[in-house]
């Protein structure tokens, strides 16, 4: 068996997750090794007419034409695995399910709504069946590797399933609620070694939830620093809005 | 000669986001001539509003991946002038700092990975592989030396961390500024033969007058993180007028907004800055400049990506300079901030209004935010590089296209698609896709 | 930062080596394998290895054959997640690494002189067989021998081929019940519990011993006590996650018990005494 | 063994002494009035009053990452065991802290004993600090009286006016101070002072709680189905704070670490934490402490119940981490408190 054909996608999205890769610098010329990169639209030109035995998806489906796209993806791979938030659990795009989608559109578009359409943000795997997920805002590059080695190798890749709080005490960082601001760590599962609390700010939570938060003891505990339901709303929500609106 | 052509291109590739081009070139006669954006509008503007002000930059850096730290850095000038708050002398330099490296960045990306492809006849890095390995390492090696340097100063480049509003969560010490020293002695190692390769390379040659946008100042300094903003033209403007320069409209074949100022578009963008500010370049760059045969006023779209080598040497120089700076005088740990959404009320604030202008890597980047006395964005704007672009790229298109038309198919397809990818657009920000479509 | 070799720890692993695989279900196969130089296991009926792939992990799979029988042991396993999929993965001459046997496995001196009831559910056959074929071997040393087993469906019971054997040996009563079957099934449908009444036996003289799924413990106990047999008589191989084998991951602990050096097998009296063992 | 006493001028000379040989590690100060044991080369980078570090020191004994195994299953399944190790001198270390190894001692070494554990431990010199006063309010280390010395240490420093009181506890403890060549005859002056600080340690250090040391794990067991578990429960964030910062907290979870070229790689042992749902779940998705108040429970037991069942010790230190981390204040004196209440 040859080298498996992998290929690069984007929905939408801000395209850091695809600069994650080609930022693993030299690292990225022994994964090459492992692999047989026939598309990245990104950098390069190359198209592959046949199947890929991994499909590698990043960005949100937000309109029909995204969905198509996706939907053939999903037809053409073996594996498809969904990397960065948008893709696993909606990331920032997701915000604007919070309300209604014509306002969005009047907010930027003014009168001019019609010229573009667009519809609710939904992760991937709210559109077709998902094998393997890196989540994060941009992914983490250390999991990437971790779950392209499982993927490469047929394993399973369960995504931690527990606090990032986890990983910061691992890093013995002094906790942000110690220091009185509010942090996300508690609720949101590990797997990005805490890696924005190691840099002084606060976890936002771009990993999605664990998979069953305390949330009322969460509430409880962000009520203790002065802020407003609205803005504590905000806070949990603003990567997790995209499954939150459409599970309800 | 009157000849009916039909060019199809889908996807284009190596820029950042989804676009089409459309030609349409009747009996000899070009009838249309669009850079079609159909990128899936984000509604960044519209989820701002309702939000802590302390949100922005987190959230907007969000817009692209490839000028994060640029985003970044214009969200926070803009929030900060909303509320009333005045940065540091040492975060100013460190922000200045992360600018360059977001600079050098991207256009490393573009030059080598990008660009390089084209102009080395291959269809993409993967190509260059083959006959030029030596300069893919060195690219790799100097994106990874950038990257680097941003996780040690901001904990990572794609949506940097601890840069936000008040300065930064985390300052490096002694032993990362050492460490980032030496990353950047490597990067300029690596820009001699970098230059070297470039000085052999053939740009398409067009030219075309237009009207060039940018940051100017009257200080010695090469304006990248404050001035007013000004033209080719002889328009100067406060920052807080750019609506006034921008003059953005809607048309349907594009999610993104067009601009345009005294003529019909205008460029932003490293050749925007050329053209405005060479004479402040460092030394380093103006010799490259020298070696690559730009001169001002270039009015070449292609030679954008010269232009950007130009940069690449200044930003690495300046960055230089200022860790070297830093090393001297130390960096005060006791400046680090803990902000959150500001629910230890760290920081004073003021209702207002607030924009920022910032020359990132495609160009000038605004935000405006406009808060109430909580610090919660009431209104918010974004006017992105490679929008304003959008319509001089299609200006030059309909100049370029006539002058090709005795050419291949073939021919006029790369012509246009290296156009395109010349000015090195950012259609994420902008709004994704590019996809050439060519019907004569 | 200096790197030791050890010559011997908790972690080591034989290499075992697959000599047969004979799928069961559309779930299990069942792996024999030979130690290094033909050595035997050495286990107790009851007790388990640690079964693991470098590059995919480890998990604890109990030892479903006798140690009267042959050198080699074999294991039955349920593809469940990745270590179970993987070794279904395998072919026959491929190495597996072996840890073990681990745990305190069923109570054999007990059991000697004395009428045994078997009871098994679903894949907990599997630990049971080797208690079976012991007590085959040394029928003499055993009173009266009772096995009750139940299944999902007929499709999903295990090891046909010796169940029959069973069933037709005189000196085993062998009864078995499926909670549900095609209309076709000529056997009995219901719950194991339901076999359990229709048991005859001395209940002061029987040691029972009870192997399946967590939730079938509460259920068949209760029917136990009813029938009159000791607390102390009942005999449970409770499950747990399992990490070290080692009595230290913390993993399988309930309370002050490690599952991997304790038990897996307790009597019901200890268990009783464990809150939310069961 | 034996005692002998360090002048105050001398400790930054020992420390670089110390570190001349191999690495030191010490309590340092990470600003918020939090401090960390970290690698120090003289004594200004020391915090010598410090509350306890955010992480106790059994990240030196079991690292949060731990290699056990290196493999190579390019021809079968072939591997090689290894501890990886380094001398360490532990400087500072706190009562409460040594009783935590003393613990850990306890369980690595109970058969079957844990090789990787004790091999490491062996690279490990320990030189204690005593606290002359408490640490803050949420200490309660009298209650289980680890606020005096029990020994596990090579030497032990007690703070006294002008020098410090050491303890000598090992072969290698003596061998530093012979070596270092900075020590000074025991007198009958510091003798004085040290009984001194004691008595006043007495007075100030009384049991936090109104329970007696052997009542504890009683007052567990009468207490398992008290509502007060399923108050803490809801209040629980299930973030695992608690376990990773208690230094009597050890257990595991074991993977493989594959190499990118899939062949070669190691077997790691990584920190987990009963609280985590996914911690007791076996394969047909049925876990055995699901609810977050089953997991409170099971923790509490397992530092004042269940390890006094198996070792005759109580796995509580009384350093006070887990009430100090925990963002949801669940406080392990005001939990103890709420069991006796209940209790009544
Ligand atoms: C003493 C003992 C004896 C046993 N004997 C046998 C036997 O003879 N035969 C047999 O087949 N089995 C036996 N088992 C059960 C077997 O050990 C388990 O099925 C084991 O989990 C299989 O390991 P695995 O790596 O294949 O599965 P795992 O990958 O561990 O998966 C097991 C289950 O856990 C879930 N899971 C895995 N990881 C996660 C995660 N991070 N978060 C959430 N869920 C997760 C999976 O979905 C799956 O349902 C025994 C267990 C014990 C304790
Ligand atoms: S800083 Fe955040 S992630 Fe870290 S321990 Fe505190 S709450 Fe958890
Ligand atoms: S710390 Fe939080 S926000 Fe940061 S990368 Fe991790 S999960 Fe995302
Ligand atoms: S239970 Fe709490 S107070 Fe006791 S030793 Fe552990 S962390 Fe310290």
């Amino acid at each position: 068996m040859g080298r498996p054909k992998v290929a690069f996608f984007d929905l939408s999205c801000c395209e850091g997750c695809q600069l994650q890769v080609a930022n693993l610098g030299e690292d990225l010329l022994d994964v090459l090794e492992l692999i047989d990169l026939v598309e990245f639209r990104e950098v390069m030109s190359e198209k592959w007419e046949g199947r890929y035995d991994l499909a590698i998806v990043e960005g949100s489906v937000v309109n029909d034409e995204s969905e198509q796209r996706v939907r053939q993806i999903r037809d053409r791979c073996n594996v498809l695995i969904a990397y960065g938030s948008c893709a696993t659990i909606g990331g920032v795009n997701g915000m604007k399910n919070r309300r209604p989608i014509e306002e969005s559109q009047a907010a930027v578009y003014g009168d001019k709504t019609d010229w573009f359409p667009a519809t609710k943000t939904r992760t991937v795997d709210q559109v077709v069946k998902v094998d393997y997920y890196i989540h994060g805002c941009p992914i983490y590059p250390p999991e990437f590797i971790k779950v392209l080695k499982a993927a490469l190798a047929g394993l399973s890749y369960p995504v931690p399933d527990f606090a990032v709080c986890v990983e910061c005490k691992f890093n013995e960082n002094v906790c942000m609620y110690d220091k009185g601001v509010t942090c996300l760590g508690p609720i949101t599962r590990a797997g990005c070694n805490s890696w924005c609390i190691n840099a002084g700010n606060v976890c936002y939570g771009c990993r999605g939830m664990v998979s069953n938060p305390n949330r009322n003891g969460a509430e409880d505990v962000l009520r203790r620093y002065d802020l407003n339901p609205e803005l504590i709303a905000n806070k949990m929500m603003m990567y997790n809005a995209a499954k939150e609106s459409t599970d309800e | 000669m009157s000849r009916n052509l039909s060019v199809n291109v889908e996807f284009l590739t190596r820029v950042e986001g989804h676009g089409h081009i459309v030609v349409d070139v009747a009996e000899g006669v070009l009838k249309t001539c669009q850079l079609q954006i159909v990128e899936a509008p984000r509604f960044f503007e519209a989820m701002l509003q309702g939000r802590s002000i302390f949100e922005a930059q987190h959230i907007t850096s969000r817009i692209c991946g490839i000028c994060a730290c640029g985003h970044s850095l214009a969200s926070i000038q803009a929030a900060e002038a909303a509320i009333g708050f005045t940065p540091s002398e040492q975060t100013l330099k460190l922000r200045k700092l992360l600018l360059h490296m977001e600079n050098l960045d991207s256009h490393v990306l573009h030059i080598y990975l990008l660009a390089a492809p084209d102009l080395l006849g291959v269809k993409s890095f993967m190509g260059l592989m083959k006959d030029h390995a030596d300069a893919v390492r060195r690219a790799l090696r100097m994106k990874k030396a950038c990257n680097d340097v941003c996780d040690i100063l901001v904990g990572r480049h794609v949506h940097p961390i601890s840069c936000v509003v008040g300065g930064f969560t985390m300052l490096p010490g002694p032993k990362e500024l050492e460490a980032m020293h030496a990353l950047l002695l490597q990067v300029r190692e690596d820009l001699a033969p970098t230059v070297a390769l470039a000085a052999t390379l053939e740009f398409p040659e067009f030219e075309r007058q237009t009207e060039y946008v940018g940051l100017i100042s009257d200080d010695g300094e090469y304006p990248l993180l404050s001035g007013d903003v000004g033209s080719t033209d002889g328009v100067r403007k406060a920052k807080e007028d750019y609506r006034a320069i921008t003059n953005e409209f809607l048309l349907p074949h594009s999610s993104a907004k067009h601009a345009r100022l005294s003529r019909s578009s205008y460029m932003v963008g490293a050749l925007a800055r050329f053209n405005l500010n060479h004479d402040k370049l460092h030394p380093k760059a103006k010799e490259t400049a020298a070696a690559v045969g730009l001169k001002p006023l270039c009015t070449n779209p292609y030679l954008n990506t010269a232009a950007q080598l130009v940069e690449c040497a200044h930003c690495t120089e300046e960055a230089i300079a200022i860790i070297e700076d830093l090393m001297d005088r130390g960096v005060d740990p006791s400046e680090a901030v803990i902000v959150g959404i500001n629910e230890n009320h760290s920081i004073p604030v003021q209702a207002g209004s607030g924009v920022g202008a910032v020359e990132v890597p495609r160009g000038i980047l605004f935000h405006h935010y406009q808060v109430d006395e909580q610090g919660i964005i009431q209104e918010a704007n974004c006017v992105i590089p490679t929008g304003q672009n959008l319509q001089n790229i299609e200006d030059d298109m309909h100049k370029l296209v006539p002058e090709l038309l005795d050419r291949s198919d073939e021919e006029i397809t790369l012509a246009l698609e290296m156009l395109v990818r010349a000015y090195d657009p950012c259609i994420s920000c902008s709004t994704h896709f590019l996809e050439v479509d060519i019907v004569r | 930062m200096e790197t030791v070799t050890i010559n011997h720890t908790g972690y080591h692993i034989k290499r075992g080596k697959i000599r047969g695989i004979t799928p069961l279900t559309a779930m299990e196969k069942m792996f024999e394998i030979e130690l290094p130089g033909g050595d035997a296991l050495d286990h107790d009926p009851g007790q388990f290895v640690e079964v693991s792939l470098f590059g995919v992990g480890e998990a604890p799979i109990s030892i479903c054959s006798s140690p009267t029988r042959r050198d080699n042991f074999e294991l039955t396993v349920r593809a469940a997640g990745r270590l179970t999929e993987a070794l279904h993965q395998l072919q026959v001459g491929d190495e597996v690494g072996i840890r073990g046997p681990f745990g305190v496995g069923f109570p054999i001196v007990p059991l000697e002189g004395n009428d045994i009831l078997l009871i098994a559910g679903g894949l907990g056959i599997a630990p049971l067989r080797s208690l079976i074929n012991f007590v085959i071997d040394n029928r003499r040393d055993f009173g009266k021998v009772d096995i009750l087993l139940g299944c999902r469906d007929p499709q999903s019971m295990l090891f046909c081929e010796e169940l029959a054997y069973w069933e037709e040996r005189i000196d085993i009563n062998f009864c078995c019940s499926v909670d549900r079957a095609a209309p076709d099934w000529a056997g009995n449908i219901g719950v194991i519990t339901s076999l359990i009444p229709g048991v005859t036996l001395d209940p002061l003289k029987t040691f029972s011993v009870v192997c399946g799924p967590p939730v079938m413990y509460r259920f068949v106990v209760d029917e136990l006590l009813q029938k009159g047999i000791p607390e102390k008589q009942i005999y449970l191989s409770l499950e747990r996650h399992m990490k070290c084998g080692l009595g230290k991951c913390g993993h399988c602990q309930i309370h002050d018990v490690y599952c991997c050096q304790d038990g897996p097998v307790f009597s019901y009296d200890v268990v009783k005494q464990i809150k939310g063992a069961i | 063994m034996n005692q002998t006493l360090l002048p105050k001028t001398r400790l930054d000379d020992f420390i670089r002494f110390l570190s001349a040989r191999q690495k030191v590690i010490a309590p340092v100060s990470l600003g918020n009035n939090q401090y960390k044991f970290d690698e120090v080369s003289s004594l200004d980078e020391i915090s010598l009053h410090y509350i306890p570090t955010i992480l106790p020191p059994k990240k030196y004994y079991m690292p949060q990452h731990e290699t056990l195994l290196k493999y190579d299953v390019s021809k079968g399944q072939e591997m090689e065991a290894v501890v990886e190790v380094e001398e360490l001198v532990l400087f500072g270390v706190h009562t409460c802290d040594l009783a935590g190894i003393q613990c850990l001692n306890m369980v690595f070494s109970d058969r079957p004993k844990d090789l990787h554990y004790l091999i490491r431990k062996n690279y490990l010199t320990l030189i204690g600090l005593e606290c002359n006063d408490y640490c803050d309010s949420y200490a309660n280390c009298a209650m289980l009286r680890n606020h005096l010395p029990k020994g596990g240490h090579d030497l032990f420093f007690t703070e006294l006016a002008d020098c410090y009181y050491v303890h000598v506890n090992t072969h290698r403890g003596d061998e530093l101070v012979e070596k270092s060549g900075l020590f000074d005859e025991m007198n009958t002056q510091a003798e004085g002072e040290l009984a001194e600080l004691r008595t006043r340690k007495k007075e100030r250090f009384k049991s936090e709680v109104a329970i007696r040391y052997q009542d504890i794990p009683r007052l567990f067991d009468e207490t398992f189905e008290s509502p007060v578990w399923e108050d803490v429960g809801n209040r629980c964030l299930a973030c695992g704070n608690c376990t990773n910062v208690c230094p009597t907290c050890y257990c595991f979870d074991v993977m493989d670490e594959p190499d990118l070229d899939l062949t070669k790689g190691r077997r790691i042992r990584v920190w987990d934490s009963c609280q985590h749902e996914v911690f007791a779940k076996v394969a047909g998705g049925e876990s055995f402490r699901e609810e977050r108040k089953d997991r409170k429970r099971h923790r509490f037991n397992r530092k004042f119940k269940y390890p006094v069942d198996r070792y005759r010790r109580i796995f509580c230190t009384g350093c006070g981490r887990c009430s100090r981390t925990c963002m949801a204040k669940i406080d392990l004196k005001e939990t103890i408190n709420a069991l006796m209440e209940e209790r009544e």
